[in-house]
C-alpha cells in the first residue's frame, strides 16, 4: 500500500501513504457543482471556506480525500467538497468513516458533525473512535443548539437554556467537549473558531500532521436559534481578554495587554494570574499525561472568564489501523497468503471414493 | 452371575441416536463432538444437536446447568439428529432429570452412579433415588461408577503424576466417551490424537484423559452390563472428500471464499453475540486472507463499519442474532438507500428479545422483510443445512456485490451449532464473482464527461460502484432521496415515487438470476406440498420419507431465497390441492405467500426453541394429506 | 383604464383553495396560519398543508428554498386541502416556478412584481421573465409591487419609527396577506389582534406589520386589478365549539387528556425528529398537568426512560418518526415481553432512511408490525384526520394500559402539520380509562402468598401491573423467556411456546374490544370497496363523493386499528366483488390484509410524498368500478 | 411526595423522600428465593454478598429499592435481591433507571452493569447519565471481559489481549473507566474490589449518601475468562504496596508500611515519591474542580505500579431530577393544576349553534 509521494507540504508516517496530488492545487479544485444550503450568516460558511482553502495544503490527491457526515446542518458538509463523501445517518459518522479508514490506509478520511450529532446520539461512537485513535481527523461543529431540527437544546446548551423542548429551561448539565475527549484518551484533542480562518487553519493542519485520531472542537455561530453564542470571543473589543492561545511550549498568557496568566491551584486546577506572578504555566500539549490538558479544559469563560483556544493535547501514540494492517501483512508474511481450499477443508477429512 | 465370560451379541443397525448429558461444567460438548469426529471418520452419515444452558456455569448439578449433546448416525444419509435417543449418557440425576422424558422405553441408560448421591439427587429434585424408587423401570439401564473408576484409572497411569483428584475426576467424560467408543465399536486412535495435541502443553492431563478414555473402552469389553454391541455401517455417500462442519463454520469459511471469489477483502464489523459469535471469532483467525475483523462498540458500529467499508470497496459483512438485527436496523435502511454491497448475517434465536438466547427459532424472517422505515426492500438467502451455509454465504455475497444491496442471510441457532459430514468442493466448482469497479464517467453532460453515481445498469439495475482513490469520480452519496441517474439531493415527489420504485424493481428483478423452486415429488401424483425454508429443511425431508414409506404421496420444496421468492413459486403452489408450511414461528413465510400468492397455505408452528422432529412432521402430513 | 371606479362584483363559492408560496425566510406558515385562523373564525370548514424544504433556510431565491401552504376552505364539510389552487400568491420568482405546474387554467395568480428581478429570475431559473413572455398567459394575473407598497406603508406609519428598511420589508407578507383577507372577506380583527399579541415586546414592529396588512385590504379595495371578490358561506357544520387544531396539536392534548382519564402521569421520553418534534414541544409545556417530558441523548434513551417510568406506574410514552422507530426496534420487543404500557408515536415520514424528511408517507406500517426480533406482537392504531389524532391517543393509551402492551400510533406528516376545525369533546364525552395498580397477592404457594408477576386477567390475558414502592410485591422482570404465571426465567421449550402464543393471543383479543369496522355505501349496493387507512382518510372519502355524485356506487371503509383487524375486516371484504386499498406506500396494507384474508385486494400506490389528490382518486375509482 | 421518615443511617435530601423501613432489616430480607446462577468462584458472589448485606444499612422499605440491569454475567444481579428489579437489554440499564428515577423520587434506583454493557454498547447512555446527574447508583462490574458471550476482550481489556475474538492481541487501547467518567462531568466516582467487603461496602454508603449519579467501578474477577486480572490487588503479600486507598482529607500515602506518597509532577501529573517527600498531597475528593481526581485516575498499576482504590470525586451539585419535579412544583403552584378542558379548547374558538 506504501506509496512514494513528493508531497510537498504537511506529512505524518499515515498521511504519507495516501497519493500525492498530481500537482498544485486550489480551493476550487475542492469546491463541488452544489448549491450551498445554510441559512445566510450560518457560521458554516466561514468554515467551509476555511477548509477549502486548506484542503490544498495536504498535498494528496483529491480523489483520496474522504468526508463522512452524520445528520445536521453541519453534517452538509461533504456535499460542497469535490471529494468523496458520504452523508450518512444521525451520530453514526464515526463509525462509517473507521470501516473506511481501517480498510483504506491511502485514503485521508474526515468526519464532520455537530455537538447533537456528535454529542448526544453519537456520543458512543465518537468516544470509541478516540480510544481506539483510528486515523481520522473529526471535525465538530458546536452551535450549543440543534439547527436541523430548528432549535432544541443540545449536549453543550447552558443550564436553564429556554429553547422549544424546555419552554421552563433546560435541567442537564452541559459536556465539556475537550474534558469528554480526555478522559476518552484521546491523542490530539484542540478547539477553534468559526470566525478565525487563520486559527482554524493552523488547528487543521496539526490535525492533518497527527496521526490518528484527531478530535477538532470548532465553535460555530447558529444564527437562526443560537445567535451570539461566541460573540465575547468574537467581538474585537473583548476577543482579546477572553481567549486564551494554546501554543505549544509557550506560556500561558493572555489578555489585551498579555497581562494575565494561567497557574495551578492548591486543588489541582487552574487559575488566573497576573502574567508576571510566579508558577505562570509552559504550555505542553504533547505530555504522556493528559492530566495537565485536563485541567486546561476546565478553563472556561464562565469559570475562569477566558476560553482556551488550540491544541489541548498532541501525543503520538500507535494507532487501531496500523496495528490492524500490520497483524495482516504479518500474517501474510509468517503464515503466507491463504489457501481458500487448503482452509476448507481443515484438518480431519476422509474420502469416499 | 457366572463366571464364565459369555458371548457377546453384536447388532448391526441402520441408525442410531446418542445423547450424552451432564452439567455444563462436565465437558459434555467436547464429549461429543469427539464421538462425533470417530464417526465421520467412520464413514457414517451423521447430523449433531448440541443444547447447552444461556448461564456460563449454570448451577452446578441442577436441571437447569444441564448441557446435552445429541448425535445421530447412519448407514445412509439422514437429515437431522434425530428424534430421540437410542442411548442416553447421563452424568449426574440433573441430567438423568432433564432428559429423561425424551428416552423412549426399552432404550439403553448410562448413569453414572456416583454422582446419585442424596445431595445431588435433592439439587435435582428428585424426592427419592431414580435409581432404585423403580422410574427406570422401562429401560435397560447400565449402572457404572463413574467418577470412581475414572480417578483410579487416572492414578493408576503412568505419566499422569502430578494430576490431582480435581483433575482425574475431571477425566470422567473421556471414560464415558471410551465405553460410548466400545459399544458403538468406533475408531479410537483420533480420539488419541486429539488428547494429546489438545493438552500437548500439560501431558500429564493429556495421560489422564487417555487413560480414562482407555478405561471407559475396556471397562465395556470386561463388565457383563452389555450383553450387546452395535454396529451401523458406513454410509454410501457420493464420492468425495469429506469434513465434518457445523453451521457457523461453513458459514465462515463461506465468507473468507467470498473474497476470494469476488476478489474484494472481507471486512467483518461485529459485536458479539450468541449464537453468531462463532462467526467472528473464525474469521479473526484468518488476517492471511486479508480479512479485517473488528469488534465494534455495538450493533451499529458494527454494521455502520461494515458500510464504510463496502464504500471504500471491500466486502462489508456485519454478523449478529435476533436484537442486534433490531439496533441495524436503521443503518440498513442506509445501505439500500446508498445502494452498496453488504452482508448481514443473522444467526437467529429464540425471541422476543433477549428470550431464548441459546435456542433456535425462525422468527426473524419477518424482520429482515420489513424492519426498516419506508419502502427498504433486502433480498434474504437462507441455508438449509449446515454445510449448505458455506454456499447460501457465497450466494449472499453474489447477490450483494452484482446488485449493490444489502443481504440478509438468515441462519439460525440449529444450523450454527450443529454439524454434518460435508462434501468439500473443488475449487472449480465455485463460482466466478470477480467484482469490477466503475473508473469512467458514464454520462455526457454539458460540459463534459460526468459521473453519475444513480445511473443504472439496465439489465440489473445496479448503480455504479466508483471506489474513493478512482480520481474524476468523486462524488457524495447519502441517505437523502437522491435524484434518478445523477444522484444529487431531490426532493421531487416524481423522483421519489420512480426511485422507490427502481430499487423495488431491483430487488424483485432478482428472481430472474435465481434458479427456479424445485420440487422433490417422486411419484409426480401428491396433492400436498410441505413448503419450508431454512433450518426445517432435514426435519421436513425426514419427515416426508416417512409418510412415503408407509406408501403416501407427498410433495417437497424447500427455499433458499425468501426475497425475492423464485419465479416459479405461484405456479407450482398453485398446482397442489394443500400447501403446509412448517415453521418454528407463528407463520412468517406463511404470511408472506399468503400475500403473495393468495394460496390458502396451512401452517404448522411451533416456537419451542427446538428443531422439528421428524415424527412429529410426519405425523401432521399424514394428517393433512387424509384430511 | 377609466377614471370611474366600477362596480364589483361579489361571487358567492362553494369551496376555495388557496396557496402561498415563498422563500423560506418570507414567512409563508405563518401567513397561511394566520388566514386559516380567520377563515375558522368566520366559520368556514377547512383543510391545510403546509410544505416546506427540509433546509431551515434553503437558499434564498431558489426553488429548493420555497415554503408554501395551502388552505382549502368551504361552506360544506370538506376533506382534504384540495387538489390545486384557484389562487396562488408567489411571492418571487422561484415561488412562481415551484408552484406554477400545480396552477389549473384560469386561476387567479398574484405575484410581487418587485422580486422579479434579473438576479433572482436567474436564481429561479428563469432565463425570459415569465411576467411577460408570455409564460402567465392562462392565468389572471395581478401584479401587485408588494414589497414595495410595503415599506411605503410601514414607513408611512405612525408608531413603526425605529423600523428599519429590512424590518420594514419583512411585513411584505402581512401586506399579501391583508390582500387576500379582502379578496375572501374574512375578518381582519383577529389578525391585529395576533399581531400586538406577538410582537408584544416590540410594538413598532407590530405597527409596521399592522400597517403592511392593512395597506394589503385597502390597496385591494381601490387597485383596479381585482375586479371581482368571493365570498364563500360558513359552512353548516354539527353544533358546538370548534376550534382550529393540527394533527401534532392534537395529538399532544390526547396524550395529556390520556394522562387525566388514566389517572396515570405522563412521561415522555423523546428525541427530537422531524416530523415528531412538536410534540416534545408542546408536551414540556404541560408541567402543571404533571407531564414530564425528558428530551433523551437519542431514540433508545427516548423509549428506555418511557418504559422505565411504566414500570414505575407512569404512562410511558415516546415519539418519533421512522428512523427512530427503527432504532427503538429492540426496546419495543423488551417491552413486550415485559407486558408494560407504552404508547410510541410515528409521525411517518419520507423514506427509506432519512429520506424525504419534511414529507410524507405511510410506510413505516410493516415496521410496525414487523420490525423486531421474534415473534412481538404490537397493536397498532392510525388516526385519519388531524382533529381525529386526540381521539387515536387516547385509545392507543387505553390499549396500552388495559392490556399492558406498547401500542404503536401510527400518524404521519401530513396530519401532523396539517389542520381542520375540531369540535372540542366535551368531558363527559372522553372514556373512563381509570387504571388500577395490583397491591396484594393474586397466588397461594407452599409458603403462603405469593405474587406472581405474569399471571394473567383470564378475560384480557393482560398481566398485574404492580409498581415498585407496593410493599410484599416485590419481584424482578426481564427479556428472557417467564415461565407462564410465576414470571421466572424459564427455558423449558413448552413454556416457550405456550408463552409466544399468549402473547399472541393478547393482543388477538383485542379485536373483541374495538369498535366493528363500518362501511360506508349510502346506496348499498356497491360492488367496489375502498379501504383505507391513516391519513389518506380525506382524499378516499373525497374521491368516493365524486364518483357518487355521477352516479357510480362505492363503499368505503377506514381501519382505525391495524393490528388487530377489527373483528368483522374479512367478513367485509369478502362481501364486494373488489377491494381497492390506496396508499402512500407500496402497498403495506394491502399485504397484511391479503394475507389475513386471501382476498385479491388491488392496490393503489403513490409515494410522492403528498397526500392524495381527491381527482385522482376518483379517476381511479372510476376505472376500478368501470373494469 | 415528601416522606416523613425517621430512618436511622444513610440520608440524603434525595434518599429522605424514600419511606422509612418498618422495622430493622437483615441481610435475609434482601435475598430472593432464585438459584445463584454464576460459576463457582466468580467475583460477582461476593459483591451479592456484599450488596445484600449493606442494603438493611440504608434503612428504607424494601419494596422502594429497585435494581435495573442490562445484559451480561453481571446483569443477573437484580434476581438475587428481593427488591423491585429488571433485566433489561445490553447497555440500556442507565436509559430505563432515568426513566424510572425522575418520574418516582420516592424510589432508590440502582443500576448494575458490566464493562461491556456500561462502556461498549451503553457508553453513551452511562455518560449522558453522569452528565445530568440522576439520582441513580451505578455499579459496573469490571472484569476486563466479556464473561456471558464467553470470552471476547472488553473495553477495559488491555492492549495485545489474546482472546476468542482477538486471536492475534486486541489493538484497541482501553478506557480508565475513572477517567470517563470524570471526563463526563460525573459527581460522585469511585473504585472498589470484590473481595474487600469492608472497603466495598463504605464506598456503596458513600455512593447512597450522594444525591445524584454515583458511579462505581469494582473490580470483578472473572475465574473462566479473566482469571487474576486483579490478582495483585488481592494477593496479602503485595496488595499494600499496589493499592493507594483514598480517603477524603487524608495525605495520599500506601505502601505496607506507609513509606509511599503521591505528588504533582511538572507536566501537571502525579509520581510516587517517598512518604516524607515535600509535597505529598491530601486527597480532596469535594474540589470543585474534577483536574486532581482526574490526574489520580492517570495512576494506574501500569503506568505508576499503584492503583487507587476509594471515592475519586464526590461533589453535591443539583440534580435532574430534582430540577425536573420542581419544576413540575412550581408549574402547579404558579399556574394551578392543569385543567384539560381549558387547555384543549385553546385561545380562539367559535361555537356553531
Ligand atoms: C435517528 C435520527 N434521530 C433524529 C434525527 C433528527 N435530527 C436531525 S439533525 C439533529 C440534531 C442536529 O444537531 P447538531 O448535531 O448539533 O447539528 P446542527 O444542525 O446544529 O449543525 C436531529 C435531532 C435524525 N435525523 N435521525
Ligand atoms: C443487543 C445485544 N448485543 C449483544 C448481546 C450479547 N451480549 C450479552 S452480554 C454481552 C457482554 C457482556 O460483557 P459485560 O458487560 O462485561 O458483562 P459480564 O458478562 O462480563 O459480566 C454481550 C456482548 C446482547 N445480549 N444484546
Ligand atoms: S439553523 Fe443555524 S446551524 Fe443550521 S444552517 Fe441555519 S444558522 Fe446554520
Ligand atoms: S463467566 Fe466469568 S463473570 Fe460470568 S459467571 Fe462465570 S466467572 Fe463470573
Ligand atoms: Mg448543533
Ligand atoms: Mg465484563
Amino acid at each position: 500500500m506504501t506509496v512514494t509521494t513528493n508531497r510537498s507540504g504537511i506529512s505524518n508516517r499515515l498521511l504519507d501513504l495516501v497519493p500525492a496530488a498530481p500537482g498544485p492545487q486550489s480551493r476550487k479544485d475542492f469546491t463541488s457543482d452544489q448549491e450551498v444550503r445554510w441559512c445566510p450568516g450560518c457560521g458554516d460558511y466561514a468554515i467551509l471556506a476555511t477548509v477549502q482553502g486548506f484542503l490544498p495544503e495536504l498535498g494528496i490527491a483529491r480523489e483520496n480525500v474522504v468526508f463522512i457526515s452524520g445528520i445536521g446542518c453541519s453534517s452538509r458538509f461533504p456535499y460542497y467538497l469535490q471529494t468523496y463523501g458520504m452523508h450518512s445517518i444521525h451520530g453514526r459518522a464515526p463509525t462509517i468513516a473507521t470501516g473506511l479508514a481501517t480498510s483504506r490506509p491511502d485514503l485521508s478520511v474526515w468526519v464532520v458533525t455537530g455537538d447533537g450529532d456528535a454529542l448526544s446520539i453519537g456520543g458512543n461512537h465518537l468516544l470509541h473512535a478516540l480510544r481506539r485513535n483510528v486515523n481520522l481527523k473529526i471535525l465538530m461543529f458546536n452551535n450549543r443548539i440543534y439547527g436541523l431540527t430548528k432549535g432544541q437544546y443540545s449536549p453543550t446548551s447552558e443550564v436553564g437554556k429556554i429553547t422549544k423542548s424546555t419552554p421552563y429551561g433546560s435541567l442537564d448539565r452541559p459536556y465539556n467537549p475537550v474534558s469528554l475527549a480526555l478522559g476518552a484518551e484521546a491523542t490530539f484533542v484542540a478547539r477553534s473558531i468559526d470566525s478565525d480562518r487563520a486559527h482554524l487553519t493552523s488547528v487543521l493542519r496539526a490535525a492533518a500532521e497527527h496521526p490518528g485520531t484527531a478530535f477538532v472542537e470548532i465553535f460555530q455561530n447558529c444564527n437562526i436559534f443560537n445567535d451570539g453564542a461566541f460573540d465575547p470571543l468574537k467581538d474585537r473589543s473583548t476577543r482579546d481578554d477572553v481567549t486564551l492561545r494554546l501554543v505549544h511550549g509557550e506560556p500561558l498568557v493572555f489578555g489585551a495587554e498579555g497581562d494575565k496568566g494561567i497557574r495551578r491551584t492548591d486543588d489541582g486546577g487552574l487559575a488566573v494570574v497576573s502574567a508576571d506572578a510566579p508558577g505562570v504555566l509552559v504550555h505542553n500539549a504533547s505530555a504522556a499525561d493528559p492530566s495537565q490538558s485536563f485541567a486546561l479544559s476546565r478553563v472556561t469563560g464562565d469559570s475562569h472568564g477566558v476560553t482556551p483556544i488550540g491544541i489541548f493535547r498532541n501525543v503520538d501514540v500507535p494507532t487501531y489501523d496500523e496495528a490492524l494492517n500490520r497483524q495482516i501483512v504479518d500474517a501474510k508474511s509468517k503464515q503466507g497468503d491463504g489457501d481458500l481450499m487448503n482452509l476448507i477443508s481443515g484438518g480431519e477429512t476422509w474420502t469416499i471414493a | 452371575m457366572s463366571e464364565q465370560v459369555r458371548e457377546r451379541e453384536t447388532r448391526r443397525l441402520d441408525r442410531v441416536v446418542v445423547r450424552f448429558a451432564g452439567d455444563s461444567g462436565d465437558g459434555m460438548q467436547l464429549t461429543g463432538e469427539q464421538f462425533t469426529s470417530e464417526t465421520a471418520t467412520f464413514g457414517n452419515d451423521l447430523s449433531t444437536l448440541p443444547d447447552f444452558p444461556a448461564e456460563i456455569r449454570a448451577p452446578a448439578g441442577t436441571p437447569a446447568g444441564v448441557s446435552g449433546f445429541q448425535l445421530h448416525f447412519s448407514d445412509h444419509d439422514i437429515l437431522t439428529p434425530g428424534d430421540a435417543p437410542d442411548v442416553l449418557v447421563a452424568m449426574n440425576p440433573a441430567a438423568l432429570k432433564a432428559n429423561l422424558k425424551d428416552l423412549p422405553s426399552g432404550a439403553n441408560l448410562i448413569v453414572n452412579t456416583d454422582a446419585f448421591t442424596s445431595g445431588n439427587l435433592k439439587k435435582a429434585g428428585y424426592a427419592t433415588d431414580p435409581l432404585t424408587d423403580g422410574t427406570l423401570d422401562e429401560y435397560v439401564v447400565h449402572r457404572v461408577p463413574l467418577t470412581s473408576m475414572t480417578i483410579t484409572a487416572v492414578h493408576a497411569t503412568e505419566g499422569s503424576g502430578g494430576v490431582n483428584k480435581k483433575e482425574a475426576e475431571r477425566a470422567k467424560n473421556m471414560f464415558a466417551l471410551g465405553l460410548m467408543s466400545w459399544l458403538y465399536h468406533r475408531p479410537t486412535g483420533g480420539t488419541e490424537a486429539f488428547l494429546n495435541k489438545k493438552f500437548a502443553k500439560r501431558p500429564e492431563i493429556a495421560a489422564a484423559n487417555i487413560a480414562a478414555f482407555r478405561a471407559g473402552f475396556n471397562y465395556g469389553e470386561t463388565t457383563e452390563s452389555f450383553t450387546v454391541t452395535y454396529e451401523v455401517a458406513p454410509a454410501r455417500m457420493k464420492s468425495g472428500t469429506y469434513r465434518r462442519i457445523s453451521g457457523n463454520l461453513a458459514l465462515s469459511y463461506g465468507l473468507v471464499a467470498a473474497g476470494e471469489l469476488t476478489g474484494l477483502p472481507i471486512f467483518l464489523g461485529s459485536y458479539p453475540i450468541t449464537p453468531a459469535s462463532d462467526i467472528l471469532h473464525e474469521l479473526s483467525k484468518h488476517k492471511r486472507f486479508g480479512v479485517r475483523t473488528f469488534q465494534a462498540e455495538d450493533e451499529i458500529a458494527g454494521i455502520g463499519s461494515a458500510l464504510g467499508a463496502s464504500f471504500g470497496g471491500s466486502l462489508g459483512v456485519t454478523t449478529t442474532s435476533g436484537p442486534g438485527v433490531a439496533l441495524k436496523s436503521e443503518t440498513i435502511g442506509l445501505a439500500v438507500s446508498l445502494e452498496l454491497p453488504l452482508v448481514i448475517v443473522d444467526i437467529q434465536r429464540g425471541g422476543p428479545s433477549t428470550g431464548l438466547p441459546t435456542k433456535t427459532e425462525q422468527a426473524d424472517l419477518l424482520q429482515a422483510m420489513f424492519g426498516r422505515n419506508g419502502e427498504a426492500p433486502v433480498p434474504i438467502v437462507a441455508p438449509r443445512s449446515p454445510g449448505d451455509c458455506f454456499d447460501a454465504a457465497i450466494e449472499a455475497a453474489r447477490l450483494a456485490t452484482k446488485y449493490r444491496t444489502p443481504v440478509f442471510l438468515l441462519s439460525d441457532g440449529y444450523l450454527a451449532n450443529g454439524s454434518e459430514p460435508w462434501l468439500l468442493p473443488t475449487r472449480e466448482e465455485l463460482p466466478d464473482l470477480r467484482v469490477s469497479f466503475t473508473t469512467e464517467p458514464n454520462h455526457t453532460g454539458a460540459k463534459g464527461p460526468e459521473f453519475w453515481p444513480y445511473l443504472r445498469d439496465p439489465e440489473t439495475l445496479a448503480r455504479p460502484w466508483a471506489i474513493p482513490g478512482t480520481p474524476g469520480l468523486e462524488h457524495r452519496i447519502g441517505g437523502i432521496e437522491k435524484s434518478d441517474g445523477q444522484g444529487n439531493i431531490s426532493y421531487d415527489p416524481a423522483n421519489h415515487d420512480r426511485m422507490v420504485r427502481l430499487r423495488a424493481a431491483k430487488v424483485a428483478g432478482i428472481a430472474n438470476d435465481i434458479p427456479p423452486l424445485e420440487v422433490d415429488d417422486p411419484s409426480g401424483t401428491a396433492q400436498v406440498l410441505v413448503l419450508g425454508w431454512g433450518s426445517t429443511f432435514g426435519p421436513i425431508a425426514a419427515g416426508c420419507r416417512r409418510v412415503r414409506a408407509k406408501g403416501l404421496q407427498v410433495a417437497q420444496a424447500h427455499l433458499r431465497h425468501l426475497n425475492p421468492f423464485p419465479a416459479n413459486t405461484g405456479e407450482i403452489l398453485r398446482s397442489y390441492d394443500k400447501v403446509l408450511i412448517p415453521e418454528m414461528n407463528l407463520g412468517q413465510l406463511r404470511t408472506l405467500i399468503r400475500a403473495e400468492y393468495l394460496v390458502d397455505a396451512i401452517g404448522y408452528n411451533q416456537v419451542r426453541g427446538l428443531p422439528f422432529k421428524a415424527a412429529e412432521l410426519a405425523g401432521v402430513l399424514e394428517d393433512v394429506i387424509n384430511q
